[in-house]
């Protein structure tokens, strides 16, 4: 059992619409692994699969050789099992600082005291200030979330799973709106993060993916229609019909 | 409606009491592309939003084939042929797709909505789902058609290309190309890849701060390289 | 100088309504009897009690006294309401005449308290032998759950099967209930004659009588009594002719024909703005006014609480609803109680016609107690 | 049985009378996103106009229906222009703020000039009737409300549901300023769901009056009843309504015949466990 | 705001002391109104009173709506639930006030447990109509409850004994008055500290989207639960220093019109700011009973007046005005109070 995270089997459908047709993955520590597909092809519902938002018809989650296929997301998210929202998920009127801040009084087992003030706790505010500070969000850090642009919004996401502490961070289109000058900042922050700890992204931009990844796995009608090396995606014929398009030439000519 | 001209002169808006805006003035001739680059958060989007009338205005003109739209409310500058794609898709959650889709056709008779599907044939496989149960590509997706079929004579395009497959990603500029060609439509476009950008645009306009800072054709953008560094950030080119 | 009496009442909200009859009832007394009692004029404070509230009852009736310096409270339409008064009057050295909260518990908690207008029981027992009278064996009661309900409950119930009825079953009716068929449908299915109602003046008595007439109750020859509240003039508009023909038993009635009344109703109305809206609460504020001016007469306008309670025990004149006096044991009021139908007028207008007197009734509700 | 079938009538007449004063409330807390407790108010004031034109003027029934919607939608205007228009897309708890006082500011002026007295409006002679049913006899105006009920759920749901108007309507709900930018003129299609929906607690008002009847104190005697109607239903869902109404109907109809004592038990304990199970209501959307 | 600083290092929070400076200013100043009140109005303690113990109800809404978004119809279930066991204790021989409000502490803190169990399990419009069936239930059971409760009539003749054994709870209500007065500084200081913790900034977090705060590993549910607790503690002995100071509890202590109107203080005042609850109280209770003593007949249209005027002036609530003036309570503070 040396795999860190592994699913077994993963089904599930809305309806007649089948997403989620009996997947299988494991990925061991330090993985970081990379998974695209079509748009509509299943990602995002995979991750809620294994996140606990959405319960599978069939299949297993296996983390650290424990099945939490059983619990709730919030106990999966303690185990260590963390993730992003494609679609960002944020208190509009609270500052990043915050975000962060409670996001590691939480993971502490601080965050429901009644004694002790919120604001101005030193115990965490360096961690806080150094997460923040990986993702350039200093600037923006007492300004209101509504307030600021949506790419500092999709920064501040990975801010809060980083201030979780994950052993399997899930992320969902993490550069997704931010700007191709910032995507470095992505990057840094996720090359800083602890070598055991296994990634799992989701993401369009080739370019970003194919710099991360060790392992890519395509996914398309809510099956794995490819597994294998970054460098042998783009040959793959099926993989470049379905999802690369003329990325794939663009890339064989590089 | 064939493409219209656009011009805006010393434009100021933002958000309530914060001016992201200060004094922009630049013209787009009719059935041309125009690529708006800036880093993240330089007023990009406040700039298409503005357009649209969907901030608050301090001053300026917004001119369109020559009349001035800058005090219309958002519907009446529909009308008058201006279409938004935002960047946050703002797809109406609890309609169907075609529900959506029929909200943006604008008194033209329901059959268009064929021509979305045509465009998007992932959106007829999904056309009885509710929004909200839409991945994330297929609400881009139909963000996009229900915009474009309106039939805008300005299209403005707010990353349009977030999220979608690199296959999809082809498809759409193609589509915007031809849009634009067959002089239907003059296009203003947000896009972070700066690759896509300047494939596309003829003219190239850069932001910074709410403020233009560059302006100039593609050609010379992608010649310049300290430019690019300065502007837009290292790495951006390959 | 100046004497003041307070007066809390509602006269607001879903009450309003028996509130402007108090009101009414006041300005009716001292418009016939003047503004001065030997040389001491009388004014009068309102203060808004909307609902049954009995915090906020204390609160008016203390800052009354400590702010606005009454030296007679009067009013009080719901029982609670007065029974959070009762406490501070010893302390407050003032009398508390009641115009109208109908419940017979409430004189005991105090010996300042006097109350003019009629209670529950005292109105609702002599139904007992009026509906054996009339051939009546087996009846359905339906009350509205709350004190008074209960209270003709229980008074009918014992005044009926003391003169040989059996109650075959005891409904008691939500407050807020808005479609009485199914209760209807009960009473028919008990297999009762009759059937005898108590709900509070207002909009759920239309429903209560429309529910009768409409299930064929009515037709079905099942007889309908009820104390007066259910049968107020002023709801008799909205009731309109389904009332007819509605026998019930009560202290009151508009058409009470004597001169005293006569003088009554018109100077009212007067006060009022409108004949339609004149009902019981009216007359129970003019004789509390009676009342009250008799207390100040016995104490030349001093405040003295004991000494003004003590001149109006034994009490009697002639209200416009007939003879009445203050018993000097329970300080509550003496009447007649009338059995009355509802008829045409002679001006085609909806009246509660008085047919049968029962003489000199005393409240019988505390002596059960 | 028969039993059954009479408490099963009754039922139904009284959950249609829910349904058609609750409907307009179901839309606009629902599509319009507006807490409006002031529904009761129009629907009091369409009584007062009804019981005018019924009683004091005896033009009859149908004429007072008529008159009560249209002279409620006129009255309806300033306010939707002045006060309404203000809090749409405001919190709810701004909203209820503002209807609330709406709501005291109505019953105030209508005690003012009309007293505190019942209002009736006179039934035509066919529907004041008993009508025998078989197994019992019903007033006739249940049947009519019955028959109401049922059309103006058809009505609805089909303008709803089927009509670009309807596609308009829930586009502008659900996000103001993209159907703006799409060309929806949003004031437009919020004016003319306001006036939809104040016609129809106009309409609920005089039809229902036999149930509820009519009073000053109207909006506020029955608010509790109009808002745990809407929401078990799920606000906005027209079969949501139909249902909930139904379902509570039967439950405060049974529970008064089998034990009236605790009738009230029976209709808060329903509405607990309905809760309970559908947490959004029957037909409530789920985001 | 455009001109922060560039580094790549927080500026340094405020300073507690600054914190800590304000929160004393605020408190002072309750207390010196508190004072004046008493001072200038000697003649309308009970009201005042009575508007203390609505102010502690009121707060207890915002601590579940204003800071974690519950919208409740039937806040006076909790707030009965204080005054009947208080008033039922002291019938049967607890007469000690502080021992009363204690227990009404406690019974609230209980029905606040039971309601938000209940509550919890639904969300949006079908909650508020919960929390509606709740206090209807309790209104209901209050009723029949009768030989408890007094049922319609109320629980009347609670006898108390002299606070400290000193000061009698008498007509002219001083010692109410400021016995309600103190306890209500009391709880405000220490709800003060609960909505500047940690659990209160989860609880603002909870309000914004719960889902995410479930991502971020934290239970939604108990969280809630908990504020449940106080704030029925909070209500309960709101409830029991009302049954102290007018000696009655009736059933419209339990009631939805008691909730509602609680409620529509709170929103007048403002969401989410202690101070704004007790502006609101004041101004509704203060208005409504000048208005009702001018005119008993027809001052619900000026309370509806002065409710449309401030949603229209201000919409919100009347401590927005304080945030006006005063900038420095600041935009980037935690909760606004
Ligand atoms: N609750 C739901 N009900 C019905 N269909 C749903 C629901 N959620 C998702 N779907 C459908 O399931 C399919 C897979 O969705 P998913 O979000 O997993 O796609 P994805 O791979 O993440 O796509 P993208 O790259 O566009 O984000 C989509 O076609 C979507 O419309
Ligand atoms: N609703 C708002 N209220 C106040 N300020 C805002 C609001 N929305 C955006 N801003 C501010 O306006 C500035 C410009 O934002 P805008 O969204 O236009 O940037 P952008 O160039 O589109 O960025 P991105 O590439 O991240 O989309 C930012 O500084 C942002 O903080
Ligand atoms: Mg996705
Ligand atoms: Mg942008």
């Amino acid at each position: 059992m040396s795999d860190l995270f592994r699913v077994e089997g993963l089904t599930k459908s809305f309806g007649g619409l089948a997403v989620s047709r009996d997947i299988s993955l494991s990925m061991p520590e330090g993985e970081r692994l990379a998974l695209i597909g079509p748009n509509g092809a299943g990602k995002t519902t995979f991750v809620n699969l294994v996140t606990g938002q959405l319960a599978p018809s069939a299949g297993r989650v296996i983390l650290n050789g424990e099945d939490v296929t059983g619990l709730g997301a919030v106990r999966r998210v303690r185990k260590g099992l963390v993730r992003t929202f494609q679609v960002t998920r944020l208190f509009s009127d609270m500052t990043p600082e915050e975000h962060v801040t409670l996001t590691v009084l939480q993971r502490e087992g601080k965050a429901s005291r009644l004694l002790g003030r919120f604001h101005g706790n030193s115990q965490v505010s360096g961690e806080v200030e150094s997460i923040l500070a990986t993702l350039g969000l200093i600037e923006v850090a007492r300004r209101k979330v509504r307030e600021i642009a949506y790419g500092q919004q999709r920064l501040l996401e990975i801010a809060i799973a980083l201030a979780l502490r994950p052993k399997v961070l899930l992320l969902d289109e993490p550069a997704a709106g931010v700007p191709s000058s910032d995507t470095p900042r992505i990057e840094q922050a996720l090359e800083r993060l602890p070598p055991s700890l296994a990634v799992l992204m989701i993401e369009h931009d080739m370019d970003l993916v194919f710099r991360f990844a060790k392992r890519v796995v395509v996914l398309a009608a809510g099956e794995i229609i490819f597994e294998g090396l970054p460098s042998e995606v783009a040959a793959d014929p099926k993989v470049r019909e379905a999802y690369l398009g003329s990325y794939a030439n663009a890339r064989s000519v590089a | 409606m064939p493409a219209a001209s656009l011009d805006v002169r010393g434009l100021s808006a933002g958000y309530g009491p914060t001016v992201v805006l200060e004094d922009l003035s630049f013209s787009v001739p009719a059935g041309s592309r125009l690529s708006i680059l800036g880093r993240n958060g330089m007023g990009k989007t406040t700039l298409l939003a503005s357009l649209m009338g969907m901030t608050r205005r301090y001053g300026g003109e917004i001119r369109v084939d020559g009349s001035d739209i800058a005090s219309a409310k958002s519907s009446e500058r529909a009308m008058r042929g201006i279409g938004l794609v935002p960047q946050t898709r703002d797809i109406f959650r609890s309609l169907t797709v075609e529900e959506n889709l029929l909200v943006g056709i604008k008194g033209r008779p329901r059959s268009v909505i064929e021509e979305a599907y045509e465009m998007f044939p992932r959106l007829k496989e999904r056309r009885r789902n509710l929004g909200w149960q839409l991945s994330g590509g297929e609400q881009q997706m139909l963000s996009t058609a229900r915009t474009i079929l309106g039939r805008p004579s300005v299209l403005l395009l707010d990353e349009p290309l977030e999220g979608l497959a690199p296959v999809i990603c082809d498809e759409l500029m193609a589509a915007f190309s031809r849009l634009a060609a067959s002089g239907e439509m003059t296009i203003l476009l947000v896009e972070q890849r700066l690759e896509s950008a300047l494939d596309f645009a003829d003219s190239v306009m850069i932001l910074e701060r709410g403020r233009i800072v560059w302006q100039g054709t593609s050609e010379t953008l992608r010649s310049d390289h300290e430019l690019v560094e300065r502007y837009i950030g290292v790495g951006s080119l390959h | 100088d100046t004497v003041k009496v307070g007066i809390i009442g509602p006269f607001s909200g879903p009450f309003a309504l028996q509130g402007k009859n108090f009101q009414a009832g006041v300005e009716a007394y001292m418009a016939l009897n003047g503004k001065s009692v030997k040389g001491h004029d009388v004014e009068v404070i309102y203060r808004d009690l909307p609902a049954a509230n009995p915090a906020q009852s204390r609160a008016l009736a203390q800052e009354l006294i400590v702010k606005d310096k009454v030296q007679y409270l009067g009013g009080v339409y719901f029982t609670p309401d007065a029974l959070a008064i009762t406490p501070l009057l010893k302390q407050a050295n003032a009398p508390l005449v009641i115009f109208n909260a109908a419940t017979s518990a409430i004189m005991t908690q105090s010996p300042l308290v006097v109350r003019t207008s009629f209670t529950t029981a005292q109105t609702t027992t002599p139904l007992g032998k009026i509906a054996v009278d009339r051939g009546v064996k087996k009846v359905v009661t339906a009350v509205s759950d709350y004190g008074p309900g209960v209270d003709a409950e229980n008074a009918f119930k014992k005044a009926f099967e003391a003169a040989g009825g059996k109650v075959v079953e005891a409904i008691r009716m939500p407050l807020n209930t808005n479609d009485f068929s199914p209760i209807m449908q009960r009473v028919r299915d008990s297999g009762a004659e009759a059937v005898f109602a108590f709900l509070p003046s207002g909009p759920t008595t239309l429903g209560f009588v429309k529910a009768y007439n409409e299930t064929g109750l009515k037709q079905a020859g099942i007889k309908f009594f009820a104390p007066g509240d259910l049968t107020q003039e002023s709801d008799l508009p909205a009731l309109g002719d389904g009332a007819l023909g509605l026998l019930t038993t009560f202290h009151y009635a508009v058409s009470h024909d004597s001169p005293e009344n006569k003088r009554f109703v018109e100077a009212a109305t007067k006060a009022i703005g409108g004949a339609d809206q004149l009902s019981f609460p009216a007359v129970g504020a003019f004789d509390g006014m009676h009342v009250i001016y008799k207390m100040i007469e016995a104490t030349d306008g001093k405040q003295d609480a004991q000494k003004a309670v003590d001149a109006v025990k034994g009490l009697s004149w002639t209200s416009p609803r007939g003879p009445v006096s203050i018993d000097a044991d329970t300080r509550h009021i003496t009447e007649n109680i009338y059995l009355r139908e509802v008829v045409k007028g002679p001006d085609g207008k909806l009246i509660n016609k008085e047919i049968e007197t029962f003489a000199n009734q005393k409240d019988p509700g505390l002596a059960s107690q | 049985m028969q039993t059954i079938l009479s408490i099963g009538i009754d039922a139904f007449a009284y959950g249609m009378a829910l349904f058609i004063i609750c409907i307009g409330l179901s839309l606009t807390m629902g599509l319009m996103r507006v807490v409006n407790l002031a529904h009761g108010a129009f629907a009091m004031i369409a009584g007062y106009i009804a019981s005018y034109v019924a009683r004091d003027l005896g033009w009859g029934y149908g004429f007072a229906i008529i008159l009560a919607v249209i002279g409620t939608i006129i009255l309806s205007i300033p306010l939707e222009r002045f006060l309404f228009r203000r809090i749409y897309g405001s919190s709810e708890l701004t909203q209820v703020l503002m209807t609330i006082g709406i709501t005291f500011c109505v019953i105030g002026i209508t005690n003012y000039f009309f007293g505190p007295t019942l209002k009736t409006i006179p039934l035509p002679t066919g529907l004041s009737q008993p009508v025998d049913v078989g197994f019992r006899t019903i007033a006739a105006h249940r049947l009519f409300v019955m028959a109401c009920g049922l059309v103006v759920a058809a009505g609805l749901w089909y303008v709803i549901e089927r009509t670009a108007f309807g596609i308009k309507l829930r586009a502008t709900v659900d996000n103001a300023a993209m159907a703006d930018a799409l060309g929806v003129k949003t004031q437009v299609v919020y004016a003319v769901s306001f006036a939809l929906a104040i016609g129809l607690a106009a309409f609920g008002g005089v039809v229902g009056a036999e149930f509820l009847p009519i009073e000053p104190y109207y909006a506020l005697r029955y608010m509790v009843t109009f808002l745990v109607v809407v929401s078990v239903g799920g606000a906005g869902s027209i079969l949501g309504a139909v249902i909930a109404c139904l379902v509570l109907g039967a439950v405060d109809t049974t529970g008064r015949y089998l034990m009236p004592d605790f009738g009230n038990f029976f209709f808060y304990a329903a509405v607990i466990a309905i809760v309970c199970v559908f947490p959004r209501g029957f037909f409530g959307k789920a985001q | 705001m455009q001109t922060l600083a560039q580094s790549e290092k927080l500026a340094a929070a405020p300073s507690l002391g600054s914190r800590f400076l304000r929160d004393a200013i605020g408190i002072a100043a309750i207390i010196v109104a508190g004072i004046a009140g008493y001072f200038l109005f000697p003649d309308n303690l009970a009201l005042l009173t009575r508007v203390i113990a609505v102010g502690l109800l009121v707060l207890s809404i915002d601590l579940i709506t204003g800071y974690c978004g519950v919208a409740t119809l039937g806040q006076a279930a909790l707030f009965g639930a204080g005054a009947y066991a208080a008033g039922i204790a002291c019938v049967n021989g607890v007469t000690e006030p502080l021992t009363l409000i204690l227990i009404g502490a406690i019974a609230g803190a209980a029905a606040g447990l039971l309601m938000g169990t209940i509550m919890l399990r639904a969300h949006g419009l079908a909650q508020l109509v919960l929390s509606i069936a709740i206090v209807q239930l309790f209104h209901e059971a209050a009723n029949k409850a009768s030989a408890y409760t007094g049922g319609s009539d109320g629980l009347a003749g609670l006898m108390l004994s002299p606070l400290f054994g000193m000061f009698e709870f008498d007509l002219w209500g001083q010692t109410a008055y400021l016995f309600g007065l103190a306890l209500l500084v009391v709880v405000f200081v220490v709800l003060k500290f609960v909505v500047a913790s940690p659990f209160g900034m989860l609880c603002r977090g909870i309000k914004e989207d719960p889902v995410r705060i479930g991502a971020m590993g934290a239970f939604v549910f108990p969280v809630l639960l908990k504020m449940f607790v106080i704030s029925g503690a909070v209500a309960g002995m709101g409830g029991a220093l009302a049954a102290i100071s007018t000696q009655v509890v009736g059933l419209d202590s339990v009631s939805f019109e008691l909730s509602a109107n609680a409620l529509v203080m709170l929103v007048l005042g403002g969401l989410g700011s202690l101070y704004g609850a007790l502006i609101g109280t004041v101004i509704f209770m203060g208005f409504e009973h000048v208005v009702s003593a001018i005119n008993p007949f027809h001052w619900m249209t000026m309370v509806g007046a002065l409710l449309i005027a401030v949603v229209l002036a201000l919409p919100g609530g009347l401590s927005s005005i304080a945030d006006a003036i005063l900038p420095s309570r600041g935009r980037t503070r935690g909760g606004k109070a």
